[in-house]
């Protein structure tokens, strides 16, 4: 009917089945009475399991890839991989938000619908190889989010939040797109592909390829918020609703390296020896501005978020030990790795600690406070061993996943031979631990603010037991889903253990 | 008379892009900043179009016409997020969005 | 068979020991002594038999005889091994082995026999005190220890007899434990110990590493093999190590601070522990290394002049006291010189001999002294008793004895063994100018007037001490009284097991000793005979002429005693306070000794506001690591003031960060800078950001 | 042959973790029970290894005993395993542990009343992560229990600790954090090697032992000092010894306990198991730092740590201070002995950190039992205790001999062997540790002297009532341990012997040891012999040592059993 070629159809699919969703919410939202809003994340959530559904599929019927839409739309195992990544942090997302919308008493189906829609944003974001549809869908999530870190319209913080958020991220895509228009005048096409080859022709240090690349990088850097680029994100996050908080954190943060690695490594690879020193001190910079700025913190949510600029940092010392070492030498591959293994670790981690945070949001409580937490054991026991269960996790500390992550980047931080940013990283880690002790100290040592039990909703408890049990499972037996990643990447099984098992 | 080269075309966006950039950092009417934002987008669009007839090919007019309905998109929510904004505190001035920091 | 039971000796009092700790609280006082007591004299008794038995076993040659019961440090024959000095490996093995030697024979009889004695004589003297089980449990652990310490085959069982008799006496000085003296006099001991334990640990250490054994029978083997020659280095080294080890135990200055103060014990504490045994361990351990100490003539010079000194320096002090125990404790602790001094010039048998007699007639008058104190309702200030002799004539009498016996009167035993000792030291002084002869000489003439002065003033003149007390006044109890009477024998006759050869004696306690002291080479015979010269008729003479000229100096300090003493009424006049003052406050002060050693070593007293020695340091230390290590309070003014007073050492500390909490408190310092970068205004942030892109730009075009 | 035992003794104490999260946190009488009950089986659990292990405790064929799982059968992926084994070092201290474990929860039955549910479950916890470390035969698995370990402390710390507890436990899992990362990179980078020699990833220790020689020596000196700095400040060797006073005196009584009792064993452990055995070419080598070898440093801290614990403690006026920087001293012993690389210093080691948990063990049970009666530690505070408390004070003076090294008591044995070891390799290390002997007598002695000597001068001291007859249950293990090393050592020195004999030879290839195979796998070729005052002849190295051996063995042989 339109052309669409069986495979392209089957490709779209999951962002199809999204968006009918999302714009079905919004017209059922109309016709369902308050009290039953909640159908809409029910409604959701079924999309967001039929979209994982039809990835699934995707998966099974193309087990190596499949590229469609006149070679803009790659789906491959990455792009999979990352796929996945998304829905379970939209999933967990909506779980956190039912109860949290019903006090904030800002219920509305679009709410639901946004969140789709960004989704649909990120899937292209990671699928695409076209740099026209990777700046779509990443304007796409954006302008959702925009809109979903102002929701609560009577907060002049969640506003101020979108304003800022608004301007800069629009500010960003300028200069990224300017970035883009610019490759694609070096080469004459859209495609990454085509751009790598004729970028690699060029020397590597013509004016126009440098401007290219840094206005490019300037726009990846802000999405991922990267020191100097950070400085919206812990406005943006302390001003969102505190679940979008948490799905920002992971969700939009997972796709935003999505587009920089398809961008820069499947693309860019050539010009990494351009690239790679900024990246350095990018990484340097924000391990160090985001660790010092979280010592003393007292807002949970902003010392998250300046926690989750620190992890950027981490995760760019393993990009730094990718780009300074060949394709596909041990270092490369561990670098790799470890950024995807660190994006699924922290998806999960950090979107518990937010769900924790969430429900700490009552009638008269905003909850983000230091003070909010105080004694929250005695409060709610469950979740603050939970809540201690995250933090270890994000300080890295074993048998909790957030070891695995850590573990990776400093694997290949040695096999690359940057022992002085292996230093670094160690004595940040130190710092890590210091904030997110200083919220373990709140819940277990200090006196609660007010004495009764904390009203944990269904949803709530889905949305940690899900998180809590991946990070503990991802942490004890890490075997399945290093697998996942190596088989995302089209690593063979860890050639060795068989010499090694004999 | 000398005709007119992509350079040219370039040069131009290039200042549009600057002057852009300049509004931004330096207009204190959100409005305006957020058309400051549209003339960093028309740049971009001026550089597509120019590469696209220097390579003749369309990819570029593509391109530049999905930014337009971005651009439109961008403002049409970023003026909705305003007035949210201006309802709860009466100022459309850059200097007073200052509750967040730290 | 007792024989190969040795090893039972010591447990006998052990098990007195674990049954007082168990039980004791609940036994009566009757049950207490009736089983430490019982031990005792059951130790007693198998002590004899076996010795009776080794005779037989050794028949004169006096060879050893050695029991190892099991491995104790090491394991086996396991590979805990290390390097000797040349390189060879060697097993580190210490067993529980026991020895029995002539030597050992000696100390076993005479402590079990005088503690048997004092076991029995303590029935009677703490009768009336609390803690009776506490007193007796202690007493029989310290037989335990002390038979140990006797009977050991090697250094490291040695040790632990050693350390042993010190923790009791540290124990037993402490038995009074409301008495802060005594606990600081308890506290004094054992340290001081210690000090002197280090020295021989290393020792021990030392001659393991050069000989590689412990065990006595391997070491005295390999240092009489020939293969080492006089004076060689490490073993002086290791021998002048034991002697401070020695010096620690014997109290030889400048260790011997601690056995005064150790009067604060019950009497026949100090009677069993402070005189007659422990404090011989000393001599022992220096004995059992004659071997080395053969091989090692500065050190063989520096305990002889070290025991000279001692000598006559706590004579001079004991000249004066007032405190009748004081007066014991300083002689016990001169006699001691005396064995040193023996030991030195090479006479060991001559130092053992003594340490024997003076095992009996010094506990004789600890045991008087104490049944004096008994009498007159607890005094001891000398100054507060006096013509007892009728009220109490037993312990007159026998005190009487001891006196002439220490002071070196013939026959007594006194006479034979400290003579045999001032003769070794003139002949040792080969030609040159015997001054340690004339040291020891000087000694009698003050040990036999401080002796006197003691008995006149107690027992003769007017009786000094308050009414009441004079109407209390009583002889002490039989089972007190009995023990006096059999020691008394024993001073009066000991003396006639070492007759020398120039008295027509035979010497056999010398003939006794000779295995153990034999130079190696030369036969046994031969070093019972005059081991350095042979006998010569002028020898003989000049030897008579000693004798003359000390018994006439004992007689002669007897005698000044008995003109300044002996009719001594209310607040008579010190004889030597009259005619030198100075020296009379320096004496009683006993040389400041105590007081320079608070200031310098243990820092108890604070020369000005400044605090010196162990304390000192402690107090530095622990400054030390709260305020530099430990970073501590705020960074700021910290380092103004650590720049302002610190010395620029500490600085270094400082700078390099090496504060815990320094680094701490600048990062949060640095923090809030850092959050203030993020200062709300979006204008600020695209410009941070424009800022980035700009300066990249710059590095590329740098680049 | 697998057998579990291991396994079971390592879960026991969770099990019992688990069991507890079900009973209802009002029902203190039975949570305490169950404790109690999953400490003591986690005890009586570990008695069946005595005998398996006595009876191969000279098997030198294989390294570690009782060995579990296989590499890499974790994580395949990266190369993890579950694989557990025991040899006599450790074995001794995996005993250690699960009897300081029951004692100490059987200690704090009326010491912690708040949150006494959680109270038990983190101790549980923290139980399993001590027993990983000494059995973890897997570097990733080490790691995992190395971290996991410091959370229930930190929570022990921070929840039932003294007024200042929120810094002491943040200072603590700082700064053991700090150490503990750095040793990841080093484990790290052995991996990273091993692959770059054998084209394996493995984290199997037995494995990393192979390829540890071929490391650079350049490399090995920095690893070396990042598992130093690991392992040093879990000891803690003394610059980095400050956090342990904070946590000590903040800590509850069982906490201390099992912080001096185990924590700080596994810094000595680590030296043990991994800096000697991976870098013997490190402590052999003349290279000198500001002229001093780093053998040389290694001793050099570990002397003055003992110098100065001692004379910090003589100044304490908090008992548990005044414990804690002895402990700061005794660890110094422990080091010395470690490098001290021969088998006497080794052995002596090993002993004397069993010798420690036993005594300092027993002393912060001691002081915690007066804090809970009078809630100060404050020495000012008492004096005269011996009047009220005679029972209490009996034990105390045994335990403090004990500690301060009095023959026939365990201190004694470790002490001795220590130092005869360091003796040998140079007389003066010996005769600086010497003071130490002396100065814990010193302030041992005036403690004792101050808290129990003299009369009740303080009111509130005189109504304090004696032991009860669980707190004595408490010390009776103790007691009775401290009094069998003291006389009998003999067997704790024939299960340390085959190990200590291995790392030896491994550090020091070509130490003549009698009558032990001299051969050895992990042997590095080219370390020279350390170099020391008693210097082996060059022949030495190279010849078998069996001709050298003979004078010992024939002395052995000559020993008269009865008559001489």
């Amino acid at each position: 009917m339109l052309g669409l070629s069986s495979v392209e159809y089957r490709l779209m699919l999951p962002m199809v089945e999204l968006g009918i969703f999302a714009l079905g919410i919004l017209m059922i939202d109309l016709m369902i009475p308050r009290e039953w809003k909640w159908m809409n994340a029910v409604g959701a959530f079924v999309g967001v399991l039929f979209s994982a559904l039809c990835v699934f599929q995707i998966q099974t019927l193309f087990p190596r890839g499949a590229i469609g839409f006149s070679y803009s739309l790659l789906v491959d195992r990455f792009a999979i991989y990352f796929w996945y990544l998304f829905l379970a942090g939209a999933g967990i997302a909506i779980l956190m938000s039912v109860r949290y919308l019903d006090v904030e008493n800002e219920h509305h189906g679009e709410y639901y619908a946004l969140l789709l829609l960004s989704v649909i944003g990120m899937m292209c974001m990671a699928a695409g190889i076209d740099i026209v549809l990777i700046f779509i869908g990443l304007e796409l999530m954006a302008i959702s989010t925009y809109v979903l870190v102002g929701f609560l319209r009577r907060d002049r913080r969640s506003n101020e939040a979108a304003l800022k958020y608004l301007l800069l991220g629009a500010f960003s895509s300028g200069i990224f797109a300017y970035g883009l228009s610019l490759f694609y005048g070096l080469s004459g096409s859209t495609n990454l592909r085509s751009i790598a080859q004729a970028v690699s022709t060029r020397n590597p240090h013509d004016p126009v390829v440098i401007i290219a690349m840094l206005t490019t990088m300037v726009g990846l850097l802000f999405k991922i918020a990267a020191i100097p680029f950070h400085q919206w994100a812990p406005d943006a996050y302390e001003g969102a609703p505190t679940c979008i908080t948490g799905f920002m954190s992971v969700a939009v943060k997972a796709a935003a390296w999505a587009m920089l690695l398809r961008i820069l490594v499947f693309g860019l690879f050539p010009l990494r020896a351009v690239y790679t020193p900024v990246i350095v001190f990018v990484s340097i910079a924000t391990m160090t501005g985001a660790n010092f700025a979280a010592l003393t913190q007292t807002n949970t949510k902003r010392l998250l978020a300046y926690s989750s600029i620190a992890h950027v940092g981490y995760m760019l010392l393993a990009f730094v030990a990718m780009g300074t070492s060949a394709p596909n030498s041990p270092a490369f591959i561990d670098g790799f790795k470890g950024i995807l293994v660190y994006l699924l670790v922290y998806t999960f981690m950090n979107l518990g600690a937010f769900a924790v945070i969430t429900s700490l949001r009552n009638r008269n409580v905003i909850g983000d406070e230091l003070d909010d937490i105080a004694g929250l054991y005695s409060r709610a026991p469950v979740e603050a061993v939970l809540m201690l269960l995250f933090l270890l996790s994000l300080a890295g500390i074993p048998p909790a996943a957030g070891f695995l992550g850590k573990y990776y980047i400093f694997l290949s931080l040695i096999e690359s031979q940057h022992y002085w940013l292996a230093g670094a990283a160690v004595l940040y880690a130190l710092f890590g631990l210091y904030y997110y002790l200083k919220i373990a100290n709140a819940m277990f040592m200090r006196e609660a603010m007010e004495a009764e039990r904390l009203p944990i909703s269904l949803g709530m408890r889905a949305a940690l037991g899900v998180t809590a049990l991946a990070t503990l499972v991802i942490g004890v037996y890490p075997e399945p889903f290093i697998r996942s990643v190596n088989w995302s990447l089209g690593i063979a099984q860890t050639p060795h253990v068989a010499a090694m098992l004999k | 008379m000398a005709e007119i080269t992509t350079l040219h075309y370039l040069v131009v966006a290039a200042a549009l892009f600057v002057l852009g950039v300049i509004g931004v950092l330096t207009r204190r009417n959100v409005v305006i900043v957020l058309m400051s934002i549209e003339l960093i987008l028309n740049a971009v669009n001026l550089n597509l179009v120019a590469f696209s007839r220097m390579w003749g090919n369309l990819h570029g007019q593509v391109f530049s016409v999905f930014i337009v309905v971005d651009a439109a998109a961008e403002a049409a929510v970023g003026l909705g997020i305003l007035i949210a904004f201006f309802r709860n505190k009466e100022t459309i001035n850059v200097d007073e969005i200052d509750l967040l920091k730290w | 068979m007792f024989l190969d039971h040795i090893w039972l000796i010591p447990l006998f009092p052990a098990f007195g020991a674990a049954m007082m700790f168990f039980f004791g609280r609940r036994m009566q006082k009757a049950a207490v002594s009736t089983v430490c007591v019982g031990v005792v004299v059951v130790a007693f008794v198998f002590a004899c038999v076996t010795v009776v038995e080794y005779t037989h076993f050794a028949h004169g040659t006096g060879q050893p005889f050695e029991k190892i019961v099991y491995t104790w440090l090491g394991s086996g024959d396991a590979h805990l091994s290390f390097l000797k000095r040349d390189g060879t490996p060697a097993q580190f093995n210490a067993d529980f082995g026991f020895l029995l030697d002539p030597l050992s024979v000696i100390w076993l009889l005479f402590v079990t026999g005088v503690g048997m004695l004092i076991h029995i004589y303590s029935i009677g003297y703490m009768a009336h005190e609390g803690g009776y089980y506490r007193f007796f449990g202690y007493l029989n652990l310290f037989m335990f220890s002390m038979l140990t310490l006797v009977l050991a085959n090697n250094y490291v069982l040695l040790f632990v007899g050693w350390e042993g008799v010190g923790l009791c006496s540290y124990l037993l000085i402490g038995f009074y434990f409301h008495r802060k003296s005594a606990n600081d006099a308890a506290n004094k001991a054992f340290i001081v110990n210690r000090i002197g334990d280090a020295g021989f640990i290393l020792g021990a250490f030392t001659l393991a590493w050069y000989l590689g054994s412990f065990r006595f029978l391997d070491i005295n083997a390999a240092a009489r093999s020939g293969h080492y020659l006089i004076g060689d280095t490490v073993l002086t080294a290791a021998a002048l190590l034991l002697f401070v080890g020695a010096c620690g135990k014997s109290a030889q200055i400048p260790l011997y601070v601690w056995l005064p103060d150790a009067m604060e014990g019950p009497t026949p504490v100090s009677a069993l522990i402070h005189a007659a045994t422990m404090v011989t361990a000393g001599v022992y351990m220096v004995a059992r290394s004659n071997a080395i100490f053969v091989l090692a003539p500065t050190a063989m010079k520096t305990v002889a002049i070290i025991g000279a000194l001692t000598a006559i320096f706590a004579a001079s002090i004991g000249l004066v006291q007032n405190d009748i125990k004081r007066v014991l404790a300083y002689s016990t602790v001169s006699q001691l010189g005396y064995m040193f001094l023996a030991l030195g010039v090479g006479a060991f048998a001559a130092g053992v001999f003594h340490v024997f007699t003076h095992a009996f007639f010094k506990a004789l008058l600890f045991l008087g002294s104490g049944s004096v104190i008994h009498a007159v309702s607890g005094e001891q200030d000398m100054r507060n008793m006096g013509d007892l002799r009728g009220r109490i004539p037993t312990t007159f009498k026998t005190m009487f004895i001891a006196t002439l016996a220490i002071a070196g009167i013939p026959p007594l035993a006194g006479f034979f063994s400290k003579d045999e000792i001032l003769w070794q030291a003139w002949r040792s002084a080969d030609g040159g100018f015997p001054y340690l002869w004339l040291i020891g000489f000087g000694t009698a003439l003050m040990t036999a007037f401080y002796m006197a002065r003691l008995i006149f003033l107690t027992f003769y003149g007017q009786p000094r001490m308050s009414q009441e007390v004079e109407h209390h006044i009583h002889e002490s109890p039989k089972s007190m009284t009995g023990p006096l009477v059999v020691l008394a024998v024993c001073s009066a006759l000991a003396g006639f097991l070492g007759v020398p050869h120039s008295l027509g004696g035979s010497n056999g306690f010398e003939k006794f000793l000779a295995p153990v002291f034999e130079r190696g080479t030369e036969a046994a015979i031969a070093a019972t005979e005059e081991p350095h010269h042979p006998a010569g008729e002028e020898h003989r003479k000049l030897e008579w002429l000693l004798m003359v000229l000390s018994v006439g100096a004992a007689v002669v300090g007897g005698g000044w005693a008995y003109r300044h003493y002996a009719l001594a009424g209310k607040d008579y006049p010190e004889p030597i306070a009259v005619k030198a003052p100075p020296l009379y406050t320096v004496l009683y002060n006993k040389w400041f000794v105590d007081e320079a050693y608070d200031y310098a070593f243990t820092g108890r007293r604070k020369l000005g506001d400044i605090r010196l020695g162990a304390m000192g340091a402690g107090e530095a230390s622990s400054w030390f690591d709260a305020k530099i290590i430990d970073g501590t309070v705020n960074g700021a003014g910290w380092s103004t003031r650590a720049v302002a007073t610190l010395s620029t050492w500490w600085d270094k500390w400082i700078i390099d960060g090496v504060g815990v909490n320094g680094p701490a408190i600048l990062a949060r310092m640095i923090s809030y800078p850092t959050r203030l970068l993020e200062w709300g205004l979006v204008q600020w942030y695209a410009l941070v950001m424009v800022a980035g892109l700009l300066g990249f730009a710059v590095y590329y075009v740098w680049k | 042959m697998q057998s579990h035992i291991l396994s079971i003794i390592l879960f026991t104490p969770l099990v019992g973790a688990f069991v507890l999260l079900f009973v209802p946190k009002e029902n203190k009488d039975a949570i305490r029970w169950i404790a109690n009950i999953f400490a003591l089986g986690g005890f009586l659990i570990s008695i069946p290894l005595v005998p398996m292990f006595w009876a191969q405790r000279f098997d030198a064929t294989q390294q570690f005993k009782f060995m579990e799982g296989s590499a890499n059968n974790w994580i395949p992926s990266i190369g993890a395993g579950y694989v557990l084994g025991i040899d006599g070092i450790s074995f001794l201290l995996i005993m250690l542990t699960t009897l300081l474990g029951w004692v100490s929860i059987l200690s704090s039955w009326t010491a912690i009343e708040s949150r006494v549910k959680e109270y038990y479950v983190w101790f549980l916890v923290l139980q399993t992560g001590m027993l990983g470390v000494f059995m973890a035969l897997d570097f990733f698995l080490f790691f995992v229990f190395w971290e996991a370990m410091l959370v229930p402390m930190y929570l022990l710390i921070g929840i039932w600790g003294g007024p200042n507890k929120l810094y002491a436990a943040i200072k603590f899992f700082l700064y053991t954090l700090l150490g503990s990362v750095m040793m990841l990179l080093g484990i790290l980078f052995l991996y990273f090697h091993h692959h770059a020699v054998t084209g394996i990833y493995t984290f199997s220790i037995p494995e990393l032992y192979k390829t540890a020689p071929q490391i650079p020596f350049h490399a090995a000196i920095w690893l070396f000092l990042a598992f130093f700095l690991g392992f040093a400040i879990k000891v803690p060797m003394f610059p980095f010894h400050t956090w342990l006073p904070d946590a000590h005196v903040e800590a509850p009584t069982a906490g201390s306990v099992i912080l001096a009792g185990v924590l700080l064993k596994m810094g000595t452990y680590g030296f043990v198991r991994f800096s000697l055995p991976f870098f013997p070419q490190v402590l052999s080598s003349t290279a000198t730092f500001l002229n001093v070898t780093t053998r040389g440093w290694m001793i050099g801290i570990s002397l003055v740590g003992i110098i100065y614990g001692a004379l910090v403690s003589l100044m304490q006026k908090d008992m548990k201070k005044l414990v804690a920087y002895s402990s700061v001293s005794h660890l110094g012993f422990c080091t010395l002995g470690i490098f001290a690389l021969n088998p006497a210093g080794l052995s002596g080691s090993v002993l004397q950190q069993i010798n420690h948990g036993i005594s300092t063990g027993a002393l912060f049970l001691i002081v915690g039992i007066l804090y809970e009666r009078r809630h100060t530690r404050e020495i000012a505070e008492y004096g005269g205790i011996s009047n009220v408390m005679p029972v209490y004070a009996t034990i105390t003076m045994i335990m403090f001999l004990s500690s301060m090294g009095l023959p026939l008591l365990n201190g004694f044995v470790g002490e001795f062997t220590i130092l005869q070891g360091t003796f040998t390799e140079s007389w003066k290390w010996a005769a600086w540790a010497a003071p130490g002997v002396v100065l814990a007598a010193a302030y041992l002695l005036w403690l004792y002297q101050r808290v129990f000597f003299g009369t009740v001068t303080n009111p509130k001291n005189e109504k304090l009532h004696d032991l009860t007859l669980r707190e004595i249950l408490t010390f009776v293990p103790l007691i009775i341990a401290a009094f069998w090393i003291g006389l009998y050592p003999k067997p704790f020195f024939q299960i340390l012997e085959q190990p200590v004999n291995q790392i030896v030879l491994t550090v020091r290839p070509g130490y003549p040891i009698p009558g032990y195979p001299n051969a050895t796998p992990a042997v590095n070729a080219q370390a020279a012999p350390v170099t020391t005052p008693a210097q082996i002849p060059a022949t030495a190295v190279t010849a078998p040592t069996a001709p050298v051996a003979k004078p010992a063995h024939a002395a052995a042989a000559a020993k008269p059993k009865g008559s001489f």
